[in-house]
């Protein structure tokens, strides 16, 4: 009998008990972000899909088209292509696309790089209505940015 | 008032309530997000319409326009028409709830008795649209809720009886009536008609939860286990009419307990007692559910038999007998202590 | 004459309606192949019962019409039919042809002859009531002169329920 | 209807629970056979994604696997990730700084945190309590920017490198993660109340899905749903790794077998991996987090390699076969949760779907990581 | 007569519950199946409450008898419900049918 009551008036007492948490909670300030109307602010590492990073004075690509980015990349979703031009020492870029839609964000294009000429970018909204709005031209990007 | 002839006093009623009903459901749904969000630490709807008010109104469009699709293999008839007995008997218990003096569809002697008449239809619903739906987690949400709603209704009938002992009446107006005056002329207070009162609330309040299919006892509906229970084939009014007929349910269960326990449309300040006011103690009860609804996990259905058969039944036979044993000794009591002092 | 603009005229009317509600439930009930069906025609039939009782000075019947038939009976066979599932009664069962007119037959006489029997019999001018019939006069007569029978009536209801619980684990405890 | 039932002339049904249901957390599907609402006989059937990522392992470089070990359990993905580095700094010898190890740790515990958090919102509401899953959620977002400031991604961390770390924390991180501690602990007790003392959770977790040690040891099964059955065995004690050795903490063990005792091993380990973790900020050493020297092309030498972790679902362990070659020869991941599957089968006969359903959110499934 | 009046005419109660007697019988006499036979007798069981009622309110002089007598049905009527659907849910274990003909083997 003793133990019918304890149980009775324990969980009794662990039901208010639960009532007053969700009420306590409820009278507290909201804590999510009202997202399309204010934006996250994402941190300094955040890596979102990969930019060209161009030189500070000209503008240029930093890339020097030796591939390495291409070979790192698990998903095989960058495509780049570049020439010697007449004369020139390096190698010129002339197209450099990511294949976003591949991509797994995992960052070892961008560690792979020596010269530190791709970077992420802080994007991190992406919608498109198409696949096709996901394979990015990055150089066009970079020309777009800088020009 | 007097020369409006009652038929079309009826049909006035009969309109006023299920314009109340929709209206409720729409904003009840509206309030259980809103009450939900804020127990969660978030907003609820916010989009359409200054705090989301409109929300309703763009959900029921939505439901609105959405087709009624009528799985294969189900009776088409008895699967349009289930959703229609859940929120039809629900509309005509409201005939006899009286939302003040006189604001009371049909004011009868045995109105107590007929809205556990037309509660005891909704299980039909719920088994026809559940069984109707040819869906193997329908008719095991439809035979949950069957045996729910059965085993919930005798400690549910038992405090009823209690309370029908304690009233001498089982015309709804009058017991609001009895509550009369002072804070302490409430049944639940009324200590004096048995020292059990609050605990026949509890076990009432809690009935109606388990008998409207609200969490913690919403077994029928365990999204968890049963993806929607009995209404996972219903699309667009189908699940729409369930749904209000769901918040209609809940709305009587409250009023029910209002009228019952906590004075009706008497107010408690002494002040002019009015509709509003059972409007008030109806919405504070459906406040409750609604908290209790996000806050607690579900049962199970032996958790719920259990708690039925091993909390519920005894101790609301026991209300019976004490309020027997106290309908006769109170007067003797009385006088006793009269003639003593 | 009435009017049907009145109270009473309205009242005769949806009388008119509860009569139909509960022939058309009946047959229902009796004529659907789908047993589902069938049920929800008796219930329908009940409901126009429960009206018929209101009509008849006793809302108290009604309700409990309402209460135990439809909410108890009808569920506890819908119940039966979830557990048993007979399927449609095309799939089942042979029956010889002269089944139905016969069965049509015998119902029809049995209708024709009550029928003609209640419609003709000169009833006697109604005896003058001791009482207004209401629930407190049912509930007085229950516990005065039907005691008896109340408590049978209880008795029979308590075996009942211990009956079916056996002859259902019974049934488990086979298999 | 199996023979089995047939034969026992049963009235059985199949129920599909799944691919697509709310309480599988995924595309996991479980063929029921019911007999009314008891369960006969269940049959967990997988693989609606799989994705083959041992076949992927040895078709890409050292490196470029590294991604796909985040993806196998994208809850607990940090500690996949510690799996796969160890194996290959064991195949390749690479020594690891201490200040790298101790991150390791600290993350990993984080990660661990994180999983718990998620999961035990996911198994209230899988037991119908909806709130707790949003406060645990509240906690979890703590943890997740925390560690997108030093790895740079929410979800899928993609940080370890053979040797070391991808990057450096900073102090932010470091009082960050004291501050979320000290925030944890003030909640714990909350999430205490409303839920582990809930008298509806304990009729409903109490006695419940028993798992026996036997049964548990007989499917391989590991992580917190062994030691709710009363075996003490965790990869960070039994066959130390990493740091672990130098930091105190306790393992707990429960030894009711019900799923009332996974859930306690839970919340316990939450605890103890604040402790660890408030440890490891306390111990952390200066100095680099790569080695000096880190091949620049990894082949290791040809030879069988195996190493284990204690994710937060069990052990993680990673076999690879190398032939001297860039890429693995044979790659296999044996995950946790795939063993503490298989126990669901025999474990649920003859229980009530919702009870085989509080059963099933206990063993904390991540499908991803189940099909691989 | 008027139509409108109806309600307060005996024989128009009389005749409803002949009526649902008539189809009683019928389908009594024509399911095939225990359930079905069940509801029939139910509908029987209705018109003799209906009798019952009408006695009551138009001839009686006690208005209750009637009332308590349909009561009684009631509870009849569940209680034989009960047991009957029990009885073929035992029947349908071990028939696997719930068709009379299947069943003829429980005779004797």
């Amino acid at each position: 009998m003793g133990e019918y009551f304890k149980e009775l008036f324990g969980g009794t007492k662990s039901l208010v008990v639960g009532l007053g948490i969700t009420i306590k909670h409820m009278v507290k300030p909201v804590v999510t972000l009202q997202y399309p109307h204010e934006s996250l602010k994402m941190s300094a590492r955040f890596r979102g899909h990969i930019e060209l990073l161009g030189d500070e004075e000209t503008g240029a690509s930093k890339c020097v088209v030796c591939g390495m980015c291409q070979r790192a990349c698990p998903s095989g979703c960058i495509a780049l292509a570049g020439e010697k031009p007449e004369g020139a020492k390096k190698k010129v870029l002339t197209s450099y696309v990511l294949d976003f839609t591949k991509c797994s964000l995992c960052g070892q294009c961008v560690e792979s790089c020596k010269f530190g000429a791709i970077t992420f970018s802080k994007e991190y909204n992406l919608a498109g209505p198409r696949k096709e709005a996901y394979i990015f031209d990055l150089k066009k990007r970079l020309e777009e940015r800088s020009g | 008032m007097m020369f409006i002839p009652e038929p079309l006093r009826l049909l006035a009623f009969v309109v006023g309530i299920i314009a109340f009903i929709a209206l409720n459901a729409a904003y009840l749904v509206w309030l259980e997000r809103k009450v939900a969000g804020h127990i969660q630490r978030r907003i609820g709807p916010k989009e359409v319409g200054p705090f989301g008010l409109l929300q309703p109104l763009a959900d029921g469009l939505k439901l609105m326009s959405k087709q009624l699709l009528v799985p294969k293999g189900v009776d088409p008839y008895l699967f349009k028409v289930a959703p229609l007995l859940v929120l039809v008997p629900a509309v005509m218990s409201f005939v006899t709830i009286p939302f003040s003096e006189n604001l009371v569809a049909r004011n009868i002697d045995i109105g107590l008795l007929v809205i556990f008449a037309f509660a005891s239809v909704n299980v039909m619903g719920l088994l026809l649209g559940g069984w109707g739906s040819a869906n193997k987690y329908a008719v095991i949400s439809a035979a949950r809720c069957v045996s729910q709603n059965v085993a919930y209704e005798i400690p549910m009938l038992i405090t009823v009886i209690t309370m029908i002992m304690v009233t001498h009446t089982m015309n709804l107006n009058e017991i609001v009536m009895q509550q009369d005056g002072s804070l302490l002329n409430w049944y639940i207070f009324r200590l004096s008609a048995s020292p059990l009162m609050p605990v026949a609330f509890l076990i009432f309040f809690t009935c109606s939860l388990a008998e409207t299919n609200r969490a913690p006892f919403d077994l029928g509906e365990a999204e968890s286990e049963l993806i929607a229970g009995y209404h996972t084939e219903y699309s667009g009014m189908g699940f729409g009419v369930f749904f209000m007929g769901e918040y209609a349910n809940i709305i009587i269960g409250c009023s029910l307990a209002t009228i019952l326990f906590l004075g009706g449309w008497q107010c408690p300040l002494g002040l002019y007692p009015g509709w509003w006011w059972f409007l008030a103690k109806v919405y504070l009860l459906i406040f409750c559910v609604m908290w209790i609804r996000w806050t607690y996990p579900r049962t199970t259905l032996w958790g719920l038999l259990n708690l039925s058969w091993k909390y519920l039944i005894p101790i609301s036979l026991v209300n019976l007998l004490l309020t027997g044993a106290m309908i006769k000794l109170w007067p003797l009591l009385k006088t006793f202590l009269m003639g003593a002092s | 004459m009435i009017s049907l603009f009145t109270a009473e005229g309205l009242a005769g009317l949806f009388f008119l309606f509860i009569v139909a509600v509960t022939i058309s439930g009946g047959l229902i009930a009796i004529n659907s192949i789908r047993l589902p069906r069938a049920i929800s025609g008796l219930a329908l039939c009940f409901v126009g019962l429960a009206g018929l009782y209101y009509y008849l000075n006793s809302p108290f019947v009604a309700v409990m019409e309402m209460l135990i038939y439809v909410g108890a009976v009808c569920v506890t066979i819908v119940f039966a039919i979830m557990l048993a599932d007979p399927g449609d009664e095309e799939r089942i069962g042979h029956q010889s042809a002269i089944s139905a007119p016969v069965s049509f037959g015998v119902g029809a006489l049995l209708f024709w002859g009550m029928a003609i029997l209640g419609v003709n019999t000169m009833w006697p001018v109604a005896a003058a009531k001791i009482n207004d019939g209401s629930v407190k006069a049912i509930g007085h007569s229950l516990l005065t002169t039907y005691s008896m029978v109340f408590e049978l009536i209880s008795v029979v209801l308590l075996l009942a329920i211990i009956g079916s619980l056996v002859l259902a684990r019974a049934g488990r405890d086979k298999s | 209807m199996s023979d089995l039932a047939r034969s026992q002339n049963q009235e059985t049904f199949v129920l599909n629970l799944g691919p697509q249901h709310p309480a599988t957390h995924g595309v996991l599907r479980v063929k029921l056979t019911m007999d009314g609402e008891y369960i006969v006989e269940a049959e967990p059937v997988l693989g609606y994604i799989h994705r083959m990522h041992e076949k992927m392992g040895e078709n890409r470089t050292w490196a470029q696997f590294m991604p796909n070990t985040a993806r196998l359990d994208y809850l607990g993905a940090l500690s996949y990730n510690h799996g796969y580095v160890k194996v290959v700094e064991q195949a390749m010898g690479i020594e690891v700084p201490e200040r790298a190890e101790y991150i390791r740790v600290i993350t990993v515990e984080l990660n661990r945190i994180a999983s718990h958090l998620l999961w035990f919102g996911a198994f209230v509401l899988d037991l119908g309590g909806f709130t707790p899953l949003l406060y645990a959620f509240d906690d979890r977002e703590h943890i997740l920017d925390l560690l997108e400031s030093v790895t740079g991604a929410r979800l899928t961390f993609c940080y370890f490198r053979f040797g070391g770390l991808y990057n450096d924390i900073d102090d932010d991180f470091v009082t960050g993660s004291r501050a979320f501690i000290k925030r944890l602990r003030k909640r714990m007790p909350d999430y205490h109340n409303l839920v582990t003392k809930n008298i509806i959770l304990i009729t409903r977790l109490k006695d419940i899905g028993i798992l026996p040690g036997e049964m548990c040891r007989k499917y391989g099964a590991t992580g917190p749903v062994l030691r709710g059955s009363g075996v003490d065995y965790d990869v960070r004690k039994n066959e130390p790794y990493s740091v672990y050795p130098e930091l105190d903490f306790d393992v707990p063990v429960y030894s009711e077998c019900d799923s009332m005792a996974r859930y306690m091993v839970r919340m316990d380990e939450m605890e103890q991996s604040m402790r660890i973790i408030e440890q490891a900020l306390d111990k952390l050493p200066a100095g680099p987090i790569m080695p000096e020297k880190v091949p620049k092309i990894l082949k290791p030498e040809p030879g069988d390699y195996y190493s284990a972790v204690e994710a937060p679902r069990g052990t993680f362990g990673i076999r690879v076969v190398s032939d001297g070659t860039n890429k693995a020869y044979r790659l296999k991941l044996r995950s946790p949760t795939f063993s503490n599957l298989s126990l669901f089968g025999e474990a649920s006969q003859g229980m009530l779907l919702a009870d085989a359903l509080a059963l099933m959110g206990s063993l904390d499934l991540v499908i991803p990581e189940i099909d691989r | 007569m008027n139509i409108l009046n109806l309600s307060n005419i005996l024989e128009v109660y009389l005749v409803i519950a002949a009526l649902l007697f008539g189809m009683g019988i019928y389908g009594l006499l024509h399911r095939r199946t225990l359930i079905g036979m069940l509801i029939s007798s139910e509908l029987i069981l209705a018109a003799a409450s209906l009798n019952f009622m009408t006695f009551s309110r138009f001839l009686a002089p006690d208005p209750t008898t009637g009332q308590i007598f349909t009561l009684f049905i009631m509870g009849i009527a569940a209680a034989e419900a009960a047991i009957a659907l029990s009885i073929i849910i035992a029947v349908y274990r071990n028939y696997k049918s719930i068709d009379t003909e299947d069943v003829a083997g429980l005779q004797g």
